[in-house]
């Protein structure tokens, strides 16, 4: 499916706001729309609302073999899917150049910066390390992916939990989550992407860009940077040229200041789900649906009611016609092969001739010298068995 | 990671059991009858058993065996070329995609097409392309020039062995001898046109010479064979007057 | 081989029916499902039951491609995609039963030469996800506002060890299950649209699940018109 | 005139960690290009991976065999059997060709005696001992198609399936009991329409398991 | 593959000549055209060449591997082919354009090494079932003008001259494994003994007659050639015919000897030349794009 264009009037209008340094929303020019950041039923899933762009992280883990080179260090894989659910923009299949841009960023991100310890990955030197495996999903488009994505990843991560494991000479066994509590990932630090929006060559800059700006925009410049203001990573796409101070001074210091707002939100979510979990109570998704919205609505525990499911289920099969107990004999005109049933006659054409005889005993060799056997089944239609129902209850 | 979504998998390495024998595997006897008990060194095919219009789905069809090797083959067509480019307006274009299944060789093959099949359909495809009337598409029919006819050898020193098996095939003699090598040719009878020829090996080539006039007359060998099965799948397809 | 139901058979199934009654398992999880809540797609909807829940988004009818075109009716694609990985054969499996389902109770015919897509997401899977499925994908439908023939729902039955009837079952339940049933009753007649089975199971308690199916249908649908009735509510 | 070949193949693999004491049995269905001009040559597509999948289902739930039985030492090695399905004709209800398929070269395996070597961990394969595996039941689907919810056809040809409305495989084993009852969507059915749907289903399975084992034992005597 | 087209009258133009044994470019029937070569062009292969005949140029480069010997031969090493052609080339390999033709090519090379005189495989063999080197041979064309099957056998005969395999010290350590020492002197390497490495000889039906080395007109105006792999003892590894049209036996026999005549007469003074280009060591001055 195609995405709807955008008209000229409304480029026009979205470039005359930035100029007055107006936006759609009625943010300010380094606003953040509203985050909210929300956490599913197993450990390691994080839904992330950034205004209406909405991701979800899931991080999963699996033993594997390492890397020859590195024996003793776990991976970290990142999979960022374009479901066209966010987009009707964005297809299924073929990796687009945006996901592959988006997964290059967010491999950048995380695994080039070396937020997460991979040796305390190693379980067996050499043989059996853990693999950590990133999923996001994004569930809505409203601009700015990417730092949805990377406060969703990190957000998942730090949130995570692997099973425990015991080695034992040779053997490795894996605990469930019963029978010993699974642990976190140590994580080193967290790099959080932000995203800013150059507009009429760079003279106008918007942080956390919304689909319909990020339509008309210039070029992106997106930092990902941790809350001791290293830089992490840094990536500038479209064809915009920058100055040095402007990186340098201007768009650090904004950045330095959102990381350190989001890395406390997230430390905040955290501690509200760790809580919320030692309490005991409900977590995830299914609590977080709001309940005071009208397209909301929950419905409690409800029993089914049993009486008459009996009868009416004997009534059905007593009522049913009782399958004929003859059954045709099948023939089999040469050994190997079967027939039953009537009605057309297939192509294979077997009764022509006795040459099919040999054929079938070449066949047969062939049984015996190799493990592989093949029968050929050759089913003739029953297709006399055409019948029909007249309607028996209403 | 490429895997395959699209079938169901299995465990990532399994070996097929033929790599534990406790016994090692026959050798071939370099000399004297063949396991079957064709001769060497002699025009002697296999009985192949041909039939056509099996596949009630396809416009024509074909099946074949010839010991132990069995082969199904569809046609289907015309239909309406994908890549308009590529495709000259004023001839048909032929396509051919040949693939084994898995479990038709001792090692189990994978789905996914690999550059063997790749290589037969190529080859197939050429041997067959100058037996067509291409030009003469789209009309009833897909008229031909010739059948098209085909015949292997296997040369091992100084004898060879005609249409060889699968073990005659792929078993490597241990005499490290000078002229080894396959070789098929594919034939149009009638015209005396070879349509399709390939070798590997290191044979000389006089050898190769005589090896091409071997295929040929075991191509000649096959073709009465052939010409019967079209003959019967014809008179079936439509009976003469005195029968309906 | 005699009579394929006999006189034992009967008087077993009607035995165990007993049990089923007064058991407790026969329950619903809480539900709950949230429509409208993604701007980009034409319809959204996520579905819970108990623990697991289903975020449904559909598209259309929009411009389709030439190679999927049918000329008398939308083209209806369904993308499920999974928490963890890519689709494999399973979620090509239960994109088929919920496509077909789906096609079933559209109106196809009314948006010719026209594409429909629904995605379905897991966001978790704590059992009955199958049911879940159709369900979410049936809100997200209603929700995109096409036209439908008849409402559908899905109910998720597992017979245990014992062979008492479990309805909606949790993924602990369903991996101790012998059998496990989804079917996709309709709203007109309360009739089996779609069925999927694992493990195997008599007769009788094949109908005996059906019944059941039907009967926890009822609340589903009294769900369906509540939640629709809330939603409009302020409109009224 | 529904053709399906199905070929079996055994390989030796390690089992997994989670089930050391099960083998792995890997069904796929081909639907190729060579069986219908409506097939592509590539990938399956989702006619192919659905019955893959409806197949796998079937041989999970009606036990045909048990992954404990491909065991040969727990933890260490384990039978593959891959069940590859192949149609060479496709003239509708491939599901039903599949199923019977499938059970024809199950009954018709022989496997070779393997051991494992203590010395050297490596398995040992004589190929002249050989059994045939253990069929603990013999599941046989019936097909149904539905025209306008009134009218069932058994067992659709390919123009049948391509004008109905709905379609139902009903899996059954010798013991009545069923193993599938597979409808993916399409219009409704009443259970008392599904009833007898059933009914058709279990003697069909008595009908097709007489054939397959005289076939079976006409192979045997003919060796 | 890239093709031109030619008109009816060239191509009666071409066919007269050819019958009159005169090429349009003034060649003879069996005549190659200008042929250069160049060896150790990448650096960071293990064994480079490029070659140039007429425009079309091909490069390969082989990289050496330790592997794990296939199952079925456990005392052998093997070769790994892998033809690329670039959209650099003809825009026609744009994408995917190119894979099927790649295919073709790499298939047919296979088939060229597939006998035990090629090249002793056994030497690459470090130890049986458990190591042995994997020559990873990718062929990349520059530029297409007709003939490639000739330039790129050439050309990886050239390479494969070059090559320069790492010399391996097998040690037994204390408990009965074996531990396997790359030499750290990058001048201490084993090379390959490429005396019968076959070169491919392609032989273009055109009118009665048929021509060697091909240009892409002359190829426009065949209905099928023969290819064939000729090793300097004149025996032939490999033949393949290509193309739509069919040959008629005679010619078939006609043109097998003329292949083994030329393929013979062609290792000569490569050989000769490539000794020659080794012989000037480092000081040889590099020419060509890539130096």
């Amino acid at each position: 499916m195609k995405d709807t264009p955008l008209s000229n009037c409304e480029r026009d209008f979205l470039l005359k706001a930035i100029e007055e340094k107006k936006r759609l929303d009625g943010r300010q020019t380094y606003d953040y729309r509203k985050m909210k950041i929300k956490f599913g039923t197993d450990y390691g899933c994080c839904f992330v609302d950034l205004g209406k762009t909405r991701v979800m992280a899931q991080v999963s883990c699996e033993l594997v073999a390492p890397k020859e080179n590195r024996p003793n260090e776990g991976l970290m894989f990142c999979n960022i899917e374009l479901s066209p659910m966010a987009s009707p923009a964005f297809e299924l299949g073929r990796p687009s150049e945006l996901s592959v841009k988006l997964n290059r960023q967010l491999e950048r991100c995380l695994r080039n910066s070396k937020c997460i310890d991979t040796e305390s990955l190693c379980v067996v030197s050499g043989e059996k390390v853990w693999q950590i495996r990133v999923d996001v999903h994004m569930l809505n488009h409203d601009g700015n992916l990417m730092d949805a994505i990377s406060i969703a990843a990190i957000t998942a991560l730090c949130h995570f939990r692997r099973p425990d494991v015991a080695v034992q000479g040779d053997d490795v066994t894996v605990f469930s989550p019963e029978e010993r509590d699974p642990i976190p990932l140590s994580i080193y630090h967290m790099p959080i992407s932000v995203s800013f929006a150059f507009f009429l060559q760079g003279t106008y800059l918007l942080v956390d860009p919304c689909e319909p700006e990020e339509r008309v925009m210039d070029g992106l410049l997106m930092i990902a940077m941790n809350k001791h203001r290293e830089i992490c990573s840094i990536q500038s796409s479209g064809g915009i040229m920058l100055l040095k101070d402007q990186v340098n001074h201007h768009d650090r210091k904004i950045a330095s200041v959102k990381v350190s707002e989001i890395t406390e939100l997230i430390t905040k979510a955290l501690e509200n789900d760790k809580a919320a979990r030692k309490a005991g109570g409900r977590c995830g998704f299914a609590e977080s649906v709001p309940q005071e919205r009208i397209t909301a609505l929950k419905k409690e525990e409800t029993s089914v009611e049993m009486t008459d499911v009996t009868d009416r289920a004997s009534e059905i099969v007593e009522k049913a016609e009782v399958p004929s107990q003859t059954v045709p004999s099948p023939v089999v005109p040469v050994p190997g092969v079967g027939q039953v049933g009537q009605g057309l006659q297939d192509t294979w054409g077997l009764e022509e001739e006795e040459e099919e005889e040999e054929d079938e005993e070449g066949g047969e060799e062939q049984e015996e010298k190799e493990i592989t056997m093949e029968v050929e089944q050759h089913e003739k239609d029953s297709r006399g068995g055409y019948f029909e129902f007249s309607p028996s209850i209403r | 990671m490429p895997v395959d979504t699209k079938r169901v998998r299995g465990p990532e390495v399994s070996q097929s059991p033929s790599l534990f024998l406790c016994k090692p595997a026959k050798t071939l006897p370099p000399d004297g009858l063949r396991a079957d008990g064709r001769q060497r060194d002699q025009v002697d095919v296999r009985p192949v058993f041909v039939r056509c219009g099996l596949v009630s789905q396809a416009k024509g069809s074909a099946y074949i065996e010839a010991g132990n090797t069995k082969l199904i083959c569809c046609v289907y067509g015309p239909r309406e070329t994908e890549r308009k480019d590529e495709t000259d307006m004023k001839c048909g274009r032929l396509t051919t995609d040949m693939r084994f299944t898995p479990f038709s060789c001792q090692e189990r093959g994978s789905w996914i097409q690999g550059s063997h099949d790749k290589d037969l359909s190529l080859m197939l495809h050429e041997s067959l392309q100058p037996a067509l009337c291409l030009h003469k598409y789209p009309h009833a029919g897909i008229e031909m020039y010739d059948l098209v006819l085909s015949c292997s050898i296997r040369q091992d020193g100084t004898s060879y062995v005609v249409d060889p098996s699968y073990m005659e095939e792929n078993s490597h003699s241990l005499v490290d001898s000078e002229n080894q090598g396959g070789l098929t040719v594919a034939y149009l009878p009638s015209l005396n046109q070879i349509s399709g020829l390939q070798s590997d090996g290191d044979m000389t080539e006089d050898t190769l010479t005589a090896g091409v006039r071997t295929c040929i007359e075991g191509c000649f060998k096959i073709y009465p064979v052939i010409q019967h099965a079209l003959a019967r799948a014809v008179r079936r397809a439509a009976p003469p007057p005195s029968e309906s | 081989m005699t009579s394929l139901i006999s006189d034992e058979q009967i008087l077993l199934f009607s035995g165990s029916m007993m049990e089923v009654c007064g058991s407790s398992k026969v329950t619903l999880r809480e539900f709950g499902c949230e429509q409208s809540l993604l701007s980009r797609p034409d319809g959204s909807a996520s579905f819970i039951q108990g623990e697991t829940s289903v975020l449904a988004a559909a598209y259309g009818p929009a411009e389709v491609k030439v190679s999927k075109e049918i000329y008398d009716r939308a083209t209806l694609e369904v993308l499920i995609q999974p928490k963890v990985g890519l689709p494999s054969v399973r979620e090509r499996s239960r994109e088929q039963y919920v496509r077909e389902t789906c096609e079933a109770s559209l109106l196809l015919s009314l948006h010719p030469r026209s594409s429909l897509t629904l995605i379905l997401q897991v966001l978790h899977d704590d059992g009955s996800l199958l049911s879940c499925f159709l369900n979410a994908a049936c809100m997200a439908l209603m929700d995109a506002g096409l036209p439908m023939s008849c409402l559908f729902c899905g109910v998720t039955c597992a017979i245990d060890t014992d062979g008492q009837i479990i309805t909606d079952p949790t993924a602990a339940q369903e991996k101790e299950s012998r059998a496990l049933m989804t079917f996709a009753i309709d709203s007109k007649e309360r009739r089996v649209m779609m069925s999927s089975t694992k493990g195997s199971f008599s007769v009788p308690e094949l109908q005996q699940c059906i019944a059941v199916s039907q009967k926890a249908s009822e609340k589903i649908f009294q769900f369906y018109r509540d939640s629709v009735r809330r939603r409009y509510s302020k409109n009224l | 005139n529904t053709t399906v070949i199905c070929g079996i193949k055994a390989e030796l693999a390690n089992p997994t960690v989670e089930a050391p004491g099960k083998g792995y049995i890997v069904p796929n269905v081909d639907l190729p290009p060579l069986c219908s001009s409506r097939f592509r040559p590539g990938p399956p597509g989702e006619q192919a991976q659905a019955a893959s999948q409806f197949i796998a289902d079937v041989i999970e739930s009606s036990e045909v065999i048990q992954a404990e039985d491909l065991c040969i030492e727990r933890g260490k090695l384990c039978w593959v059997l891959y069940c590859d399905l192949m149609c060479l004709d496709y003239d509708g209800n491939v599901l039903d060709a599949c199923v019977i398929a499938l059970l024809a070269a199950l009954k018709n395996t022989q496997l070779p005696e393997v051991t494992v070597n203590t010395e050297t961990c490596t398995p040992v394969v004589n190929l002249e001992k050989r059994h045939g595996l253990n069929i603990h039941k013999h599941p046989v689907g019936a097909s149904f198609c539905v025209f306008d919810d009134s009218i069932l056809l058994v067992d659709p040809t390919a123009e049948e399936e391509s004008l109905l409305t709905s379609q139902l495989t009903v899996v059954t084993d010798e013991a009545a009991r069923l193993c599938a009852v597979h409808k993916p969507g399409g219009t409704s059915l009443s259970g008392e329409k599904l009833q007898e749907c059933i009914s058709r289903a279990t003697v069909r399975q008595k009908e097709i398991q007489k054939l397959i084992d005289k076939v079976i034992h006409s192979v045997k005597t003919s060796q | 593959m890239a093709t031109v087209q030619v008109s009816e009258a060239e191509k009666v133009y071409i066919l007269h000549g050819i019958r009159d044994d005169l090429r349009v470019d003034g060649r003879g029937c069996e005549d190659y055209r200008h042929m250069e070569i160049e060896t150790d062009v990448v650096s960071n292969t293990d064994g480079s060449s490029k070659v140039t005949l007429g425009h079309t140029v091909v490069l390969v480069g082989i990289k050496t591997e330790i592997g794990k010997p296939r199952p079925m031969v456990p005392d052998e090493g093997y070769l790994d082919f892998f033809v690329d052609c670039s959209a650099n080339a003809t825009p026609e390999f744009e994408g995917r354009g190119g894979e099927e033709l790649g295919t073709e090519l790499s298939n047919t090379l296979y088939r060229a090494f597939n006998n035990k005189h090629s090249l002793d495989l056994k030497s690459l063999c470090i130890s049986p079932g458990e190591h042995c080197w994997v020559l990873y041979v990718d062929v990349l064309l520059l530029q297409c003008d007709g003939n490639l099957y000739d330039a790129i056998s050439i050309a990886i005969k050239a390479a494969l001259f070059n090559t320069k395999i790492p010399r391996v010290h097998i040690s037994a350590d204390d408990e009965g494994g074996r531990e396997i020492e790359l030499s750290d002197d990058p001048y201490d390497c084993v090379r390959l003994n490429v005396e019968n490495v076959p070169c491919i000889v392609t032989l273009c039906k055109v009118g009665h007659r048929h021509v060697v080395d091909a240009t892409l007109q002359e190829k426009a105006c065949s209905v099928a050639s023969l290819i064939m792999s000729v090793t300097h003892r004149g025996t032939v590894t490999c033949t393949r015919k290509v193309g739509g049209g069919s040959l008629d036996p005679e010619s078939i026999f006609e043109m097998t000897e003329a292949g083994k005549r030329v393929g013979k007469a062609l290792h000569a003074p490569l050989m000769k030349l490539l000794q020659q280009e080794e012989s000037l060591g480092r000081k040889k001055q590099k020419v060509g794009f890539l130096s």
